[in-house]
């Protein structure tokens, strides 16, 4: 893995998620968002493998490709009664639009005038045994609570789902 | 050209905004939540970049973006049970259906 | 001491708390003897005082140390007289509401818990502790109006807490910005704290705001009449009598001597304001229908004395206004009384349905025309002693003489609505609401006598007051002048 | 000399006896009250006695202090000065007091109240007893208010009427009007000197002439309140609405004195300013008139007497005004005396006619013996006729005048003589001449008559001390000049021989019953004139009348209408300032607590329940945020 | 690593939740395991207070600094009182083993968050405080409107902690690292600037400052009162140590932080203070006092003085103890204002308390809202902000008006005829402790104060 990142690759991924991302908000079929979201997060993977974070790609793909887009899938599927129910109205929102695009811009404005800090690469490109390493070293304490925020969601979301049945 | 951490950092904002986009205008609960998703995607996109270019030995943008991504899936799998809570209760996800508590 | 004089009444409200539901008639026991002694006590120390000795009976330890906040309780001649009105009133107030049939337990322990803080803000010489005592009152007096008060008595309860707190969040900071230039709470240590003339400009218009509302003086007085008319008798007897009090106190302990320079710059407007207050309460005083409304009218006007002595700012002035405080706190508190024993007979305050009351009931026409003749600053009696000594301190002060004129003129008004009053309340033959009505029972006329006999004695003898309130005046004036 | 502070006290200790149980004793509280007058009596002598022969008012016989205040620099307190002028007004006082006291015994026994009414009287005494023994102005000051109050209890004593009532509120409340001037006076004076004791402020201090003259008008505004000097003598007429007794003791001999004493005290500040003494000058002089005018049209015979009071109180005023202090305090002694004994008689005929109207009255000599006897030394000497105590007095008025050169004063002075022996010949001829009127006409009780008794034949004797009297105050004394003598019985003879030739000579009864409107005095006056020569009718009796009448509308039109109307108007405008206060003042206050209410409102709706609105806010307000640091820079 | 120790108490509370999960397993049915909770958050409370201050962990990630000791044992203790009147509560409808553990879990993660000085640790911590309080709020999964309110809740607090994990993002991405300690903003301009905004956009979310509270009423007015009277709370008091220390270590570099959260203090005062006077439900009206409230904190916390920070975090402390029994009162009562009507004579006891927690948030002497008031109002006049002290003490003038009138309605109301709660020795204990502290917060500050260094 080279040190620095590809053009070519950069442009095409980030057409990608970019095109991705566009096509998921203009669809009006809500199961076709699902798989485009799914796109943007596979080549989101992508991006970290550029970035040669190769650790974080895998679970990108593991977490949000695999598991969360299903869930979302699986979720579309439980709501919708009839399939003709998956094609949304077009529902522009000028607002949003207005809103989101002068975020986008004063976002941009400050990002060009940021002036980053490049650190050097060092010797030899850190691997997954180090990330493991430093994770549950330096980490440790983050990790162990991430633990906790899942156990959480979990009781949250078996309790929310058992719901009805008191009904 | 050379891919910096700026191009990196302009392809999230460009993905947050279209992510905020979404979850200004979309009706549907979950659609919102895949915006959400997005805009989530996003701060990773940007968490990762600054640990190519800032932190490459420490990784610690990698850290960030990995408790990042454990808490939004926590936090989608828990909404969409809500939203499936919701829907047994009045069988729509339409956010204009949630009205009924204002003032 | 001091702290046992304060804090004995909160005694008495634990106990009054832990009396069961069946035996609440303990209740007015409980209070009374509370009351009592703390009277006993509040004479002891009137007694054991030293006229000369500036602060005494000191109390002093750190409360809250890291920010200086202290507890630290003190008398001198200028609160001596106050403490022992609040013990006196209370016992009063007490007494007179034996009869209180709805919620005596909570009745009785508000009472004595408004007693709990009208001693400590007369007692109190850190800023903090003061601030305390004074919101402290606040709390029991809502409850006595809006539980045993009028048809009206939740507007008023509401009015007065929101119109007095609304008043007090200013003085609380002028206290804030206070400490931050002084860097101490101590009342006492602030008199010398040599102050940029500006800072005290704009610090004594924050605790204007803040006793001025209690005072009150116009156009910020629209709260006391509404209070005092849904109010029970005990709660005006106390609010006219001590709360009023809490205000001028106020001037004369903390905006007079720790900002000499903006007391001075203020005199003219408070001038204005308590002759405004002077003839203008006494102008609504006398279209007044309702008795109660007429003598809380005449608070106003009454109150504009003290305040006509504080904008003086020289001793006989000062020294009138201590005098008028108490004077007014005696005198209209039996007007208040006598009013409220008027009604509990008739049930009717309006003026124009009890008629002929001396021939009725001669002992209460009688003590009537005795408030109402101490209260129109007759010489002799109490009245006269502060409201002459305030108008001597005015004009012997540099403030333009066309406002003690117009208080001169205020003496007459005060004459006419009182006469007006007792010329239509006592006089008279006796009216269909009066025509059956029993006269003053033993415990009603002891509740009434000591008050007699204060009017009096203060009025023929008046050092019998300034004793203790001339040297602690001195001292001010020579603070102030310093 | 301690007794001397007995002589208030005991009838201050009456007062505080009789007070708490006036309702339980009748009897008792004659006898303690009158006991205590008694003896206060006896003391004054006594007191009397000590100080002669007398001598300069700064010399006193007896000086005692007892500080009660104790303010900044100053030392306030209560003191007894005994001196010739104070120790003959106790006499006075005391004199007078006690006849009223005993006459009242008879007068009054028939009231059920009786006991609160000693309780007043003595209450009374004691506080002018205060006032005279006063060696300070706050203390004099604090007597007179408190006679103030007595007088406004007496007047008011049947309250369960309307008109004494009215009148005795009004009577408190213009005589306070003065006692503001007073009482500013005081400021001024107390501001100057930082005393009031008579000794500084008196003699021993140089007043500058602005500043005394602030405080002698201040002064002076006070004394006429309570002296009823034009324009302030409204009250008066009115105050008779009290018990007669009352009115002799308070509102003619003692009380309504009290305003001569304190300008005769205050002489020297008068002096020390000129102005002040000429203002005195024609306060006196126009009250003195014009009351005599007003009185010789009145038909109530307590109204004439009032305004006499008041024009003979003009008198004293006019005395003090030309310097003549001496003059001024001996008709105060002797007006005391004769006044009083013409109330006192006046009781009795109320008593006997059931009636005080005059009209309705005639012919009492006959069956009134000795009231006759009394009454008709009492008027003599009011109309100033030799050799009685009047004649003296205001003889040396006269003669202060000449001296002092105040001829336009003289003129009045004498002219009012003239009023004055008209009015009383009109009230003898009309009550004690003609035909009898009423039936069932008695003479009063020996404790009413005893009394009366006495004050007469003090009337008669009193004015052969003029010149002593003089002595004993340490001036100068003399008899009266022949001439001025002469002269003023001269103006006396006519009056009275005026008022004989409109009501003595008649034989009829005049048409009463036409003149029972008794407020139209212009009818009345036509009526009356009907018998009169003409000749004489033109040219003096009618001018004469429609001046006197028209002074009557003008006195009770517009000096008695300013002081009803600014009772009035300030009803009125206590009316407009409750309402203002309970709209403006009082709106304001509860209007922002409906706007925060509406304010609170209007914030709420804010909420709109939309989730995508909430989100679209929060986040359009971080764009706006991020616009404004991107725009503005760091 | 040897400092694990210091950990014990969210040991002790991690325990507690664990064991509720498991609570059916335990003798005495559902109100042993909040029995068990409130013993567990107690022995934590008592744990941090013993422990005291100590020396960082993880590399600085977490802190035991004075201010951390003082709020991590106020949060276990306040949050020990709420299982305690939980566990008594005589209806059971909101309290089940799940609830206990949530509440538990909650707890953890605000305890975290008081001594996290890293934006990780901190951005974890907030999310396991976060998601239980979700959960909470939606406790009632048959009552559509409270899980509509949820909804809400969640939607927005997910946008705005995604803003501010984006604002984490940058601050990483300028700095290169995460612990506060080495962070330095200084020269690094409008990107530095926009981050803060960000960050603090997402924590006044949480705390629900104006104008950044919308969800905070819906989600009050449809979630069970119970669960109200925990969320309203305890987080806040964890949010707003975790915001002073971000004021702390970002206001160098964001010049316009003090700006912007004085703005934010105005809206949150005049807003939430408004607002609650129309209120009818007392969930909503708490809601809205609770935003006036935030509103002051923020005012402390613009001055960026040491003493103003600590006043705010006194103060927050001093707001959440009578909040939380108001709530909880409402919880046994019923939400509406005119249902505590006749309170007095009910449950005159009650009604007491009731007026001395009310009089403590009008901020009413010697109640522990006056000296929180006092002091943080000190701080802030003497930083300057003198027309905003002001405004504030207005503004409380304005509050003690809607306050007044739920007392009214407890003591003058007509009487109605409401069944009478079951009262329990637990939930009586819970409200007496709750008394206790309201008025010796303020009447013993002393220790309290010297603790955490406010002096002025």
């Amino acid at each position: 893995m080279s040190e620095t990142v590809s053009p070519v690759m950069f442009l095409i991924l980030a057409f990608a998620t970019i095109g991705g991302a566009v096509m998921m908000l203009s669809t009006r079929n809500v199961v076709h968002a699902a798989f485009w979201l799914l796109e943007i997060m596979v080549a989101t993977a992508g991006l970290y493998l550029l970035l040669s974070a190769e650790f974080l790609a895998l679970v990108q793909v593991l977490v949000y490709a695999g598991a969360v887009s299903v869930l979302v899938l699986f979720v579309i599927m439980l709501t919708l009664r009839r399939r003709e129910d998956a094609i949304r109205p077009y529902e522009p929102s000028w607002a949003g639009t207005i809103i989101a695009a002068l975020f986008l811009g004063a976002l941009y404005m400050a990002i060009t005038r940021f002036v980053p800090v490049i650190a050097e690469m060092p010797e030899k490109v850190p691997g997954v045994a180090d990330f493991g390493r430093e994770m549950f070293t330096t980490w440790m304490l983050p990790f162990e609570v991430a633990s906790l925020v899942l156990l959480a969601a979990l009781v949250g979301a078996v309790w929310w789902s058992k719901g009805g049945d008191g009904r | 050209m050379s891919v910096g951490p700026l191009h990196f950092m302009a392809l999230a904002a460009v993905l947050f905004s279209l992510g905020l986009y979404g979850v200004l205008s979309r009706k549907s609960t979950i659609m919102t939540l895949m915006c959400l998703e997005l805009m989530a995607n996003a701060v990773n996109i940007n968490l990762v970049a600054f640990s190519h270019y800032r932190t490459p030995a420490l990784m610690t943008g990698q850290m960030f973006a990995v408790f990042s991504m454990v808490v939004s899936a926590a936090e989608i799998g828990l909404g969409l049970a809500l939203v499936l809570a919701i829907y047994r209760l009045r069988k729509t996800v339409e956010l204009d259906a949630m009205q009924e508590l204002k003032g | 001491m001091l702290s046992i004089i304060v804090f004995l009444p909160l005694i008495g409200v634990v106990l009054i708390a832990m009396l069961s539901k069946e035996r609440e008639s303990a209740a007015r026991l409980i209070a009374t003897a509370v009351a009592a002694v703390d009277l006993i006590l509040a004479s002891l120390l009137a007694v054991n005082f030293d006229v000369t000795g500036g602060m005494q009976f000191i109390e002093k330890f750190d409360w809250v140390s890291g920010v200086g906040i202290q507890y630290y309780l003190g008398v001198d001649g200028i609160s001596l007289p106050m403490v022992f009105l609040s013990a006196l009133l209370t016992l009063v107030a007490v007494v007179a509401s034996w009869k209180i049939e709805v919620k005596p337990k909570a009745y009785f322990a508000m009472i004595l818990l408004l007693e709990v803080g009208m001693n400590g803000v007369f007692m109190a010489l850190d800023f903090v502790l003061f601030y305390v005592f004074w919101e402290l009152v606040l709390v029991p007096m809502y409850f006595l109006i809006g539980t045993w008060g009028g048809p009206r008595r939740e507007y008023a309860a509401m009015k007065f807490f929101l119109y007095t707190l609304f008043g007090s969040v200013f003085m609380l900071v002028g206290i804030i910005a206070l400490y931050l230039q002084a860097g101490t709470f101590d009342i006492v240590a602030l008199t010398d704290a040599g102050l940029s003339p500006t800072f005290q400009w704009w610090v004594f218009g924050a605790f204007f705001l803040g006793f001025a509302v209690k005072v009150p003086v116009f156009p910020l007085h629209t709260w006391l009449p509404d209070a005092h008319v849904e109010a029970p008798t005990a709660a005006s007897v106390l609010l006219a009598g001590v709360l009023l009090k809490m205000g001028t106190y106020g001037f004369i302990r903390i905006s007079l001597p720790i900002l000499p320079d903006a007391a001075a710059q203020w005199s003219p407007f408070l001038a204005a304001l308590a002759a405004i207050s002077i003839v203008y309460g006494a102008a609504v005083a006398f279209a007044q229908t309702d008795m109660k409304k007429l003598v809380a009218y005449s608070s106003v006007s009454h109150m504009g004395f003290v305040m006509l002595g504080i904008a003086a700012g020289t001793a006989e002035g000062i020294t009138g206004a201590v005098a008028v405080m108490f004077s007014h706190g005696v005198v209209t508190g039996m007007l208040f009384l006598l009013v409220g024993m008027v009604y509990e007979r008739t049930h009717t305050r309006v003026i124009e349905d009890v008629r002929g009351l001396s021939s009725q009931v001669p002992v209460a026409a009688g003590l009537m025309a005795f408030a109402s003749i101490a209260s129109l600053g007759l010489p002799g009696l109490s009245g006269f002693v502060g409201e002459f000594l305030s108008l001597v301190g005015a004009w012997r002060s540099d403030m333009w003489p066309g406002w003690v004129i117009i208080a001169a003129v205020g003496v007459l008004l005060a004459a006419a609505y009182m006469l007006w009053l007792v010329q239509r309340v006592v006089l008279g033959s006796p009216s269909h609401a009066v025509a059956e009505i029993e006269d003053l029972e033993p415990r009603e006329i002891a509740v009434l006598l000591p008050l007699v006999a204060l009017t009096l004695g203060v009025g023929i003898y008046w050092d019998l007051l300034l004793r203790y309130v001339d040297p602690a005046v001195r001292g001010l004036t020579a603070l102030m002048g310093a | 000399m301690g007794y001397v502070l007995a002589i208030p006290l005991l009838p201050a200790a009456a007062f505080a006896v009789l007070a708490p149980l006036s309702r339980r004793l009748r009897n008792g509280a004659i006898a303690v009250s009158v006991g205590a007058v008694a003896l206060s009596f006896l003391l004054s002598i006594v007191a009397f006695v000590a100080t002669l022969p007398g001598g300069h008012e700064a010399e006193a016989a007896y000086h005692a202090f007892v500080p009660f205040a104790h303010v900044g620099d100053a030392v306030l307190g209560a003191g007894l000065l005994l001196d010739p002028i104070s120790a003959s007004m106790l006499l006075v006082v005391t004199l007078v007091s006690l006849c009223v006291q005993v006459y009242s015994i008879g007068y009054m026994h028939r009231d059920e109240r009786i006991g609160w009414y000693y309780a007043v009287l003595s209450l009374f005494t004691a506080a002018m007893l205060t006032l005279v023994l006063s060696d300070n102005f706050l203390q004099l000051y604090a007597a007179w208010e408190v006679m103030g109050l007595c007088s406004y209890l007496l007047i008011g004593f049947w309250h369960e009427q309307e008109a004494p009532r009215k009148a005795s509120l009004k009577a408190f409340l213009t005589t306070r009007v003065g006692d503001i001037g007073f009482a500013i006076g005081l400021l001024v004076m107390f501001n100057t000197a930082g005393t009031f004791d008579f000794a500084t402020v008196l003699h021993g201090m140089e007043w500058a002439p602005q500043t005394a003259t602030a405080i002698a008008l201040l002064f002076l505004f006070g004394a006429m309140g309570k002296s009823a000097q034009f324009p302030l003598h409204v009250w008066l007429p009115d105050a008779m609405a009290g018990p007669t007794p009352a009115s002799a003791l308070i509102h003619a001999a003692t009380m309504v004195a009290a305003g001569v004493y304190l300008v005769a005290r205050a002489l020297p500040i008068f002096e020390a300013s000129g102005v002040a003494l000429t203002v005195t000058l024609i306060v006196g002089s126009v009250t003195a008139l014009a009351a005599g005018l007003l009185a010789s049209v009145q038909h109530d015979i307590k109204k004439v007497l009032a305004y006499s009071t008041i024009s003979q109180l003009g008198y004293m005023f006019v005395a003090l005004g030309a310097g003549g202090l001496v003059a001024g305090m001996f008709h105060l002694v002797t007006h005391a005396f004769f006044k009083s004994l013409l109330f006192l008689g006046a009781g009795v005929i109320i008593h006997a006619a059931h009636t005080q109207d005059m009209r309705e009255m005639g012919g009492l000599g006959k069956h009134l013996k000795v009231t006759t006897v009394t009454f008709t030394i009492g008027s003599l000497a009011l109309a100033g006729v030799f050799p009685f105590s009047g004649f003296w007095s205001k003889d040396e008025i006269l003669t202060v005048l000449l001296h002092e050169g105040h001829y336009v004063a003289l003129a009045i002075s004498l002219l009012a003589a003239f009023v004055t022996a008209y009015y009383v010949a009109r009230l003898w001829f009309r009550v004690f001449i003609g035909p009898q009127q009423t039936s069932d006409l008695h003479e009063a009780h020996n404790e009413m008559l005893i009394p009366m008794g006495v004050l007469a034949a003090v009337t008669v004797v009193v004015g052969f001390a003029s010149p002593a009297f003089a002595h004993f105050l340490g001036h100068e004394g003399e008899w009266p000049a022949l001439g001025m003598a002469l002269g003023s019985s001269a103006v006396a003879a006519s009056g009275l021989l005026l008022g004989w030739f409109m009501y003595g000579r008649r034989t009829k009864v005049i048409n009463t019953r036409a003149i029972k409107q008794r407020v139209d005095y212009v009818y009345g006056a036509l009526v009356n004139k009907l018998y009169l020569d003409l000749t004489y009718e033109y040219f003096i009796v009618r001018p004469y009348q429609r001046h006197a009448a028209w002074l009557g509308r003008f006195d009770s039109n517009v000096i008695d209408g300013v002081v009803n109307g600014a009772g009035r108007s300030w009803r009125a405008l206590a009316a407009v300032g409750w309402r203002f206060d309970a709209s403006v003042v009082d709106g304001a206050v509860n209007g922002l607590g409906q706007l925060v209410k509406s304010a609170g409102g209007r914030v709420r709706r804010l909420q709109v329940g939309r989730v995508q609105t909430y989100q679209g806010l929060v986040v359009g307000v971080l764009v706006a945020l991020m616009l404004w640091i991107v725009v503005k820079g760091v | 690593m040897s400092g694990y120790w210091l950990l014990i108490p969210e040991y002790l509370l991690l325990a507690g939740a664990l064991v509720s999960l498991f609570g059916d397993l335990l003798p005495g049915g559902e109100r042993s395991s909040a029995i068990l909770g409130a013993l567990a958050a107690f022995a934590a409370a008592a744990f941090a207070g013993f422990i005291g201050t100590a020396e960082p962990l993880f590399g600085g990630m977490l802190v035991f600094d004075p201010v951390s000791v003082f709020a991590r044992v106020s949060l276990a203790a306040l949050t020990s009182v709420y299982l305690l009147w939980s566990g008594g509560r005589g209806t059971g409808s909101e309290r089940s083993h799940e609830a206990t553990a949530l509440v538990l879990l909650s707890a953890v993660g605000g305890m975290l968050m008081c001594g996290a000085r890293d934006m990780v640790a901190l951005f974890i911590a907030i999310e396991l405080s976060t998601m239980p309080a979700y959960v909470l709020m939606g406790y009632r999964r048959d009552d559509d409107r409270g899980l509509e309110g949820t909804l809400k809740y969640f939607l927005l607090s997910m946008t705005t902690s995604l803003i501010m994990l984006y604002g984490f993002s940058f601050l990483f991405g300028i700095t290169g690292v995460t612990g506060y300690a080495e962070m330095d903003l200084t020269g690094a301009g409008v990107l530095g600037v926009l981050a803060t905004v960000f960050v603090f956009v997402g924590l006044l979310a949480k705390l629900s400052a104006a104008p950044f509270h919308y969800w905070a009423p819906d989600a009050y007015a449809g979630a069970p009162t119970s669960s109200v009277a925990f969320v309203s709370t305890v987080p806040k008091i964890a949010g707003t140590v975790a915001m002073i220390r971000l004021v702390e270590a970002l206001s160098p570099g964001a010049t316009q932080l003090p700006l912007l959260l004085s703005i934010v203090a105005v809206a949150s005062m005049v807003l939430g203070n408004l607002a609650a006077y129309p209120q009818l439900d007392l969930r909503r009206l708490m809601a809205y006092s609770g935003i006036a409230h935030i509103g002051y904190v923020i005012l402390a916390m613009a001055t960026n003085t040491n003493t103003g920070l600590a006043a705010a975090v006194f103060y927050m402390v001093a707001y959440a103890l009578p909040s939380m029994a108001v709530v909880m009162i409402a919880a046994e009562e019923g939400s509406a204002v005119e249902q505590l009507s006749g309170l007095v004579d009910r449950r005159p006891w009650t009604a007491w308390a009731l007026v001395v927690f009310l009089l403590s948030l009008v901020g009413i002497p010697p109640m522990a809202g006056f000296f929180g008031k006092l002091y943080l109002f000190t701080a802030a006049f003497g930083a300057g902000y003198r027309a905003l002290v002001v405004l504030a003490v207005l503004m409380s003038v304005v509050s003690a008006g809607y306050y007044l009138r739920i007392m009214r309605e407890a003591f003058f109301g007509e009487r109605v005829s409401t069944p009478a709660v079951e009262r329990s020795i637990p939930a009586t204990i819970a409200l007496v402790l709750l008394v206790v502290a309201t008025l010796g917060m303020g009447i013993a500050a002393s220790p309290l104060l010297g603790y955490l260094g406010v002096s002025f």
